[in-house]
This record gives C-alpha cells, structure tokens and sequence, in this order.
C-alpha cells in the first residue's frame, strides 16, 4: 500500500462518508453543548470537497488535500470550517509535489494539521476542542513513523487510534475555548463534537489504505 | 419540527430571496456566494460597514442593511458564521474606497473567517478595520476562554456606527465609535423554551415546563444555569443586575435600555420586562434617554428576552438620533 | 403556561404601562380606563381615530398610535373586546371637534361594546362613524352569522385612514377611505401551533406535530379545518388563492402584499412565505407595488401567519406612503 | 319567600360565586369553540358586581339589578358584557321600583331580558348562543306564573330547568352566531359557554329564593 493520489482521493470521499454517516450524531454531539450544526457543516463541507474532485480530479496527494481546503473554508462556516481549512492546507503544504507520502511524510502531514488548528484557534490540549484528537494523533503518528518499518498502515492506525482515544477523553473535560465554553462547568460529561469529527477523518485515511 | 420551510436545506436563501423582494427598494440580493448590500452601495467616499454571521437571529443582519446602518449582511447558514468566499465578495463590492468595518459577533467562527476575509481583502488592497462586540455578561471574560460572546450589543453598535459613517467620519473613527458602544453596553438573556434548527429538526436543549435557562446566547445553546420559572420582575431583575454592575451604572449615567426578544415572545410580555427594568434604572437614578423594545437579535422561535443596557453620551445619542432608514430600523427617513 | 409575566390578572396594565414607558415621547397612557392616547391629542381640525379591540394581539393597537395613524387605542383584557367604559374617554379625550372614526374588527363583542360607546359619545354630542373590519376569507359571508373576521387587514385600514385624516379629510373622507381600503383588502391565516391565553393557562386548541389548522383568527380560536404539514410554498398557495379569487386580483392589478407572523414564527419563515406569494402574484401578473412583513397582528406566541392582499389606487398608494410615526410602523418621519 | 331586594342581592352574590366556581369549566367551553376567555370575563364581571354591593347598596330588586347591569357592561367586555349588560338592565326596567316581585314579575323580567339579548345580539333560537337558554326559561317563566298559583319558588325553577336543558341542547347545534359561528360545522358537539353560563345565573335565582 502506497499513500498515493488515489489514497488521498478515497480518503477524502470516505471522509464524505463518515460525515454523512454521522451526521446525526454529530448534530447531537453539538446539541448537548453548541448549536447543532456540526454535523450539519461537516456534511456539506466534504459533499461539496467530493463536488470539487470529481470536477477538477487532483493530480498528487498534496493538490487533493490543498482542494479539500479550500472547499471546506468555503463551504463549511462556522468554528470547524477555517480550523479543518487550515489543518488541511498546512498538510498539504508538508506534501509539495510527491506522487507518494510515505510514514515520516504522513507523520508530518499530521503534526502540521495539529500546528495549524493550534495557530488559528489558540486552543491547547485539554480545552475540549478538536486539538485534544490531533495532538496525540500527530504524537502517536511520529512515534510510530520514528520506530515502525516502512509499513505506512501502521501509521496511520497509530494516529486515528490516539485520535479516537483524544476524542473520547474529551468527555470529562470542562471546554476553555469554542462555543462549549460558555456552558462552564456544564460542558463536563459531553464529547467535543469536533475531537469526534477529527477521529473519523483519522479513521477515514487508514480505510482508504486499507 | 413544525415550520413554514420548503426544505431545511434551502431556509435560508428562500428567506434571503423573500427578503429582497420584500424590500427591492433598500437593497440587491447577491446568491452565490449569498449576501445583501445597499442598493446604492458603495456609497462615494463613505465607509463601509460590513457584519453577518450566522442565520436564524432575523432582522439581525439583513435587517439593519441600508442609509445609515449596514452597507452588506453576510448570512452563513443557520447559526453557522458565513465563509470567507461570502464576506469577501461583500466586502469588495460595498467598499468606496474610504475602507470598511467589519463588526463581528465574538464567537470562534465568525471571528476566524471574518480575520480570512480581512486578510484576503487587505490583499486586494481594501483597508478593514475589524470591531469585536462581546456584550453578554453572562459569560465570564477571560483570557483562558472564547471570551464574551456578541448579542444584543450588536445591534447598537451597527446603528451608530452606522451613523458615524453616514455623516462621513473616516475609517478609524467610525472604528473607534464602533468599540466605544461596545465597550458601553452589556447584555443577558434568558430563554423559556429552546429552539430547533431547521436542519437538526429537535430542539437545541430540553427544558421542564418550570424551569428557564438563565444566560443564554442566540444560538439556541444552553445558557449558564437553569432555575425554576420565576416571576417576569423577578427574571429581569436577575438579567439586569449583572448588565448593571458590570457597566458600573450610578446615579446620573443616561443609559439605553434595550429590551430584545428572542422570536418567540409576545411583544407585551417584553413591555412587562421593559416596565420593571426601567422601574429599577430609575430607581438607581439612572436616566433612560432612549428606549428599544422588540424583536431584533433573536434565536429562530425561541422563547425568551435578552436585557442590553448601553451608556450614553452626547455623541452616542446623536448617532442613535440620526437618520436610518433599513428594513427593521427606521427613522427620520 | 411559560411567559414572561407576573400574574395573569395584570399582563394587560403592566404591559401598557411599559408601553408608556417606553414610549413616552409618543404616547400618553390612561389607566382606569385603560387606554393609549397620542401625545398631542386632540389635534386641532384633525379627525381622530379610535381603535381598539382584546390585548394579545400587540403591536396592534396601541403600536399604530402616533402620527399619521391612530388617535387612541383601548386594549380590552385578553382576547376579550374593550368595554364601552374605555372606549367613551379614549373617545372623548381625542375628539378635536371634527369627530371621530371607530375602526372596529368584526366580532361580535368588538362590535357591541363599540356601538354603545358610540352611541354614549353621539349623546355628547361627538360626531362618530363606524367602520368595519371584516377581511377574513376563512370565514364565510352570510348574512345567517356573525360575518367574516376582522384581521391583517386592520392594520392597513388603520395606516390608510390615518394618513387621510393627517392630511386634513373630513369625518365622512376618512371613514370612506377606511371603508375603501376594508372592501379593497382580504387575508387568510394559518396556525403550526396555538397559544396560550395568560387567565386559562393551557393552549387554545390542541394540534398534533403534524398538524396545522388553515383558516385560523387571531384569538386562538381553531380554524375551518386542519390538514397535514405541508411545505410553506404548499400553504401560502392555500391562503393565497381564496385571498386573490375573493379579492378578483387580474392581471396588471396593483397589490400590497403583507405577509404576517402570529407572533411565534421567526421572520425568517415569514420572507419564505413572501417569496412565494410574490411569485404567485408575479405569475397572474399583478404588480406588488408594496409590501409589508412582520409581526403587526398576533395572537399572543402563536406559530403561523397571516397573508393580505390590499388592491391599491393612487390614493391608496400615497396614503400609504405618507409619513407615519408609532412604535410599530414608522417611516418619513 | 319573597323576591325582595335581599333576594336580589343574594341572587347577584350567588351568581358571583356560581362563576369563580364554574370559571375554569366555562374558559374550557369556550376553549373549545371560542377564545378561552369566557369564564375570566364572567368572573371578572360578577366580583366587580359584588364590590359595587358593598359600596352602594340597593334599595330595590329593580335597583340591584341595574347595578348589575352596568357594572357587567362595564367590567365584562367582549359578547357576553354588552349582552349579559342589556339582559339585566331591561329585566330592571320591568321592575320599576317595586320593593317585591311576584310570579308574574320575574316572568316579564325573564323575557326582558331575552328580549334585550335578541335586540343586541341578533340571534335567533337555534344559532347556539345564549339565547338558547333565555328563550326557553322566558316561556317557561311564563307558563308557570300563568297556570301556577302565587308560589314564586316554582317559577324560578321552571326558567332555570328550562334554561338547563336550552343550554344542553346547544351541545349539538352548528353556530351560526358570535366566535363559534368561525368554526361552522366544527362547533357541533360542544356546549355554548354564553348558555351554560346563563343556566348558571338563573340557577341561582332559585338558590337565593331557597
Ligand atoms: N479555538 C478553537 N480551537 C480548536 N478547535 C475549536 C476551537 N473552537 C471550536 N473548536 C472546535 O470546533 C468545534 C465546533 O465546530 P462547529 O460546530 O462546526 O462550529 P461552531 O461552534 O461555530 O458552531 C468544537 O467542537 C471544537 O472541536
Ligand atoms: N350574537 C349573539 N347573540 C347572543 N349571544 C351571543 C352572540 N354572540 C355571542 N353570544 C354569546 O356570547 C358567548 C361568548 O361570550 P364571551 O366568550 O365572553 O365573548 P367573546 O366571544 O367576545 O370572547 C357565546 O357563548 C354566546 O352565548
Ligand atoms: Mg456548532
Ligand atoms: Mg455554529
Ligand atoms: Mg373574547
Ligand atoms: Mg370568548
């Protein structure tokens, strides 16, 4: 298995799935302590990233993610669309021109996403935002590219695991940015919607691999 | 979910199309990318003064477009800040050349693609001055948060800035006036019953049939703390105490009082809200020079008010006294 | 019942009395009797409108009262018509001499209440002519009932003959001009949902969630028939059709569309319905020359709107468009 | 037993009471086929009756009943005051200034006061209105007071059982009159609140004779 543009290209078309797949459920994520819209942009956002593919198809893994941001800057809105924008064009930026990302590529690929969300949105690892899932996905992904063979599946599991592990671990916390800050203490005892979408991208790159 | 819609997917470019219908004579409908601007915008030499945020708080913004208040609204889908692919195009086609204001509500989304479209703007030369309005108290303020977020301010501050530009103040100053009533005014709300956004089809937070959330923004999110249902003199005073103490009011200080609903409350239960908070500013020998009841800054059809106080002077009351002439604010014109 | 009261007995008197608070640069407010008068009432040579009618339904009446509108408004309790004991002093208080138009909507205690008080204030020797509100299609034309409804149509009637007395027309002008914009004016409502009136506690009639009720008042009284859910567009064509039939509206026609909201519906949904029935219009080739959206005649938070159509002439057209200076209707002034 | 002014005024009182007893079930009636407002309006109307009592009390049943009269017009508004006001004050003039009405007296005042309802309101029997129990009680009042003896008591009962069943027999009726006229075949099937809350009043005519 080589990260290719056609990895890249079913990445993102099985992101479109989870989103639209849990949709509801990221709707709800929202409801609890947000505005009910995540899952509704999230949906469109990657709706419209598959509209883009199939109009103008990419040429290199790098060119698919740079399109995937800028459709969801432009289709998204709200918190998650210049967040997820930015993480995408900062990864794509890590990429260049290469026909193939291989684990130190994808590694980076990662931690840039990571840094990017963290530049635009000022949150650090513990506010219950989205950074609680990249953070350790870009550590454990490192991690892994550092000690691992060339297998880049393993890679790439290591990130959405520590994603979905970051995700779930959200739930305790009380958020100190986004829109879930003004519940305070409220907030405690619900997942971060986008820690949750942030998992689901992670898991939708090992599927396209897989 | 029971609601006058075609498809949840489509409210809010029917509405916006409805709305430029509506009002042909104040302003031009753009669709993709979705914004209204003035119908004479750019208007020569003038500052521009471009807000928008997320649907579903009608009038706010479309609603303020036109002499006097806003030359372009930008809508971004219900309570989801619009894309910078929306606020630049808005931004270019109102601007003079005397440069534009973007105000935007504190709330991460807007705030990160206003500062894109900023950027972008810049880029083609247009010179922007952004003002944050961060009004609710209900909210603690601090550097470890979102920070406050924007209600009813909002409006306040697009009507005197609005009028700042309208009488040819330039860039900074309109700026300036801009972050002045924001720095002046303060805000709380409360909600009755929840709202549903169109697209999630369930109500944003549930809510026993004696109970109220206290501190509640515009988007339909839970507010700081629940209690049971109170009395209308007993909510206002909880809303107004807070607005009140934060601003420092004292005896003297001429004030605007702004009581807003949040779309699905009757007009006269704001006038009970307005009689008792006026009654407890002018028993702290505060002066209320102007006055503001109903529906501008609202949450779909949520039940509930929000309070906004705003200290006046000379020049602010001038500025909210001039002429405005919009679809949801209109006077002297 | 959730609302933003103090007790169901005083929702009416608090409620004005934050009026008058909050309008006092406008309005004078009388308490027992309780009614709203304009400032500068009576206005010399000027003819004076009286109009009135159940609380509930704000802005309506007390909202219209200023410039160019009416002379005094009497809020009965809720949904309960005024007494003659109101209505004589409102009367009395802002008869200039060249007497006074009743604008009544067509309820059988509207109706009664007014007459006597008219025939109190004729024995006083003031010159009264009564008009009738009676635009609602909903409700069937007989001379075997209590007639149509009074509803949407009130508040153009009220503008219309308001600008005719500004302007100088004597006591028979006026109330013929009232009477040409009644004939000229038809409307048609619906309810998503009911309301709930303060004294009885529990909401007017009951719907299922995938229900509406066409046809409806504005006193939560249920409509002529309920159907399933449908989408805005499928609904506005059911109000609108038997509005444009009844009315004649043929091509080339002049129109003032107003597209109204009960009080619970988001103004966003009430531009949805305008689009469509601009369109419908546009289709049969009748020309919306104005148009007017937004919550004027309520039913307490009732989801669901109203539709009126209004031919206009020449005059009416001026006559509307003359300045108008109220808390609920505002422009050139 | 004799229709004094002590009737009266006990009449007017038990009326009062009759309507905060009844008002929730009278706002529910007109909930039905009406704007939830008549049992409040009733109520309203009848302890402002009672005050006016206290502060002037009457030196005749023809004066009580004027009383009455004017504070119903007065505090009731909508259908019911100017209506119910005009009942009571043509039943007042029928009695001039007797200090004691006989049998034959309170059936004139009966059909006063339909007569005063008919003349304001318009309706006809039949169009489910208060006048479905006036009419009846009228006849009755009549036929008893004509065929009876002197014994008042009877009288009062025949109007107030006619005016009873008059109000039932609205159950079935299709308005054609006042609020529940809107809901045309709709109305059926539901008690009129103006004739139930008649049957309540001349009830309590024979209480206070009791
Ligand atoms: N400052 C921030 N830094 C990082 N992520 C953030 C920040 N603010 C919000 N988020 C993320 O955005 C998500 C909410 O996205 P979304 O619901 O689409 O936007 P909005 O809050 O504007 O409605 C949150 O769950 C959180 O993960
Ligand atoms: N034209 C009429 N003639 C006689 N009685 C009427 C007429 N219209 C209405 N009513 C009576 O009035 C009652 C309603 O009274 P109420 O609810 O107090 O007034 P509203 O209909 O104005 O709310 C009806 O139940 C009916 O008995
Ligand atoms: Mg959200
Ligand atoms: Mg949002
Ligand atoms: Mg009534
Ligand atoms: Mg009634």
């Amino acid at each position: 298995m080589v990260l290719d543009v056609n990895w890249a290209v079913k990445w993102l078309t099985l992101c479109a799935q989870a989103m639209a797949e849990h949709r509801v459920e990221l709707i709800e994520l929202d409801r609890a302590i947000g505005d009910s819209d995540h899952g509704e942009n999230m949906d469109r956002g990657f709706q419209a990233v598959l509209d883009k593919l199939a109009e103008a198809p990419p040429a290199t893994p790098g060119a698919a993610l740079k399109l995937a941001a800028m459709t969801l800057m432009s289709k998204v809105g709200g918190a998650a669309g210049p967040l997820y924008g930015t993480a995408f064009l900062r990864a794509a930026g890590t990429m260049g021109d290469a026909a193939e990302i291989d684990p130190a590529g994808w590694a980076a690929a990662v931690s840039a996403a990571r840094d990017g969300i963290v530049a635009r949105g000022k949150a650090e690892p513990g506010d219950k935002t989205m950074v609680d899932a990249w953070a350790p996905a870009a550590d454990a992904a490192k991690a892994a590219a550092d000690t691992g063979g060339p297998e880049v599946l393993s890679v790439l599991v290591a990130a959405a695991e520590a994603a979905e592990a970051g995700a779930v671990a959200t739930d305790p916390l009380v958020a100190r940015k986004g829109r879930a800050s003004y519940l305070g203490e409220r907030s405690a005892g619900h997942r971060d919607p986008g820690a949750a979408s942030s998992a689901l991208i992670l898991r939708a790159a090992v599927g396209a691999a897989a | 979910m029971k609601k006058l819609i075609n498809d949840p997917k489509s409210v809010v470019d029917e509405s916006v199309q409805g709305f430029g219908l509506a009002h042909a004579d104040l302003v031009t409908v753009s669709t993709d990318p979705t914004f209204i601007r003035r119908l004479d915008a750019p208007v020569s030499g003038k500052v521009a003064l471009v807000s928008g945020g997320g649907s579903g708080h009608e009038p706010l913004h479309a609603g303020f477009v036109g002499k006097g208040m806003l030359d372009a609204a930008v809508p971004g889908a219900v309570f989801t800040s619009p894309t910078p692919d929306q606020i630049l195009p808005a931004t270019l086609a109102v601007d003079s050349g005397a440069g534009v204001v973007h105000i935007v509500k504190n709330y991460t989304g807007d705030v990160l693609n206003f500062e894109t479209a900023a950027e972008l703007a810049e880029a083609e030369g247009i010179s922007i001055r952004t003002v944050l309005v961060n009004d609710d108290v209900a909210v603690e303020d601090s550097l470890y948060t979102a920070g406050r977020r924007g209600v009813g301010g909002t409006v306040l501050v697009e009507k005197i800035a609005g009028a700042a530009a309208e009488r040819g103040d330039d860039l900074d100053t309109v700026a300036s006036t801009a972050s002045r009533v924001n720095a002046n005014v303060r805000s709380m709300g409360v909600a009755l019953s929840a709202c549903t956004v169109p697209h999630a089809g369930t109500p944003s937070f549930d809510l026993a049939e004696d109970e109220v959330e206290i501190g509640i923004g515009i988007h339909g999110e839970p507010g700081r703390h629940r209690i049971p249902l109170e009395s209308a003199d007993a909510i206002t005073d909880r809303l107004l105490e807070p607005v009140l103490s934060d601003l420092g009011i004292s005896r003297g200080d001429r004030v605007l009082l702004f009581v807003n609903g949040m779309g699905g409350t009757p007009l006269s239960e704001l006038y009970i809200v307005y009689r008792r908070a006026a009654q407890v500013l002018a028993d702290r020998g505060a002066v209320v020079e102007r006055s503001l009841v109903g529906n501008y800054i609202t949450a779909l059809e949520m039940q509930g008010c929000s309070i906004s106080v705003l200290r006046l002077d000379d020049e602010l009351t001038e500025l909210w006294d001039a002429p405005v002439h919009t679809a949801a604010l209109r006077w002297g014109a």
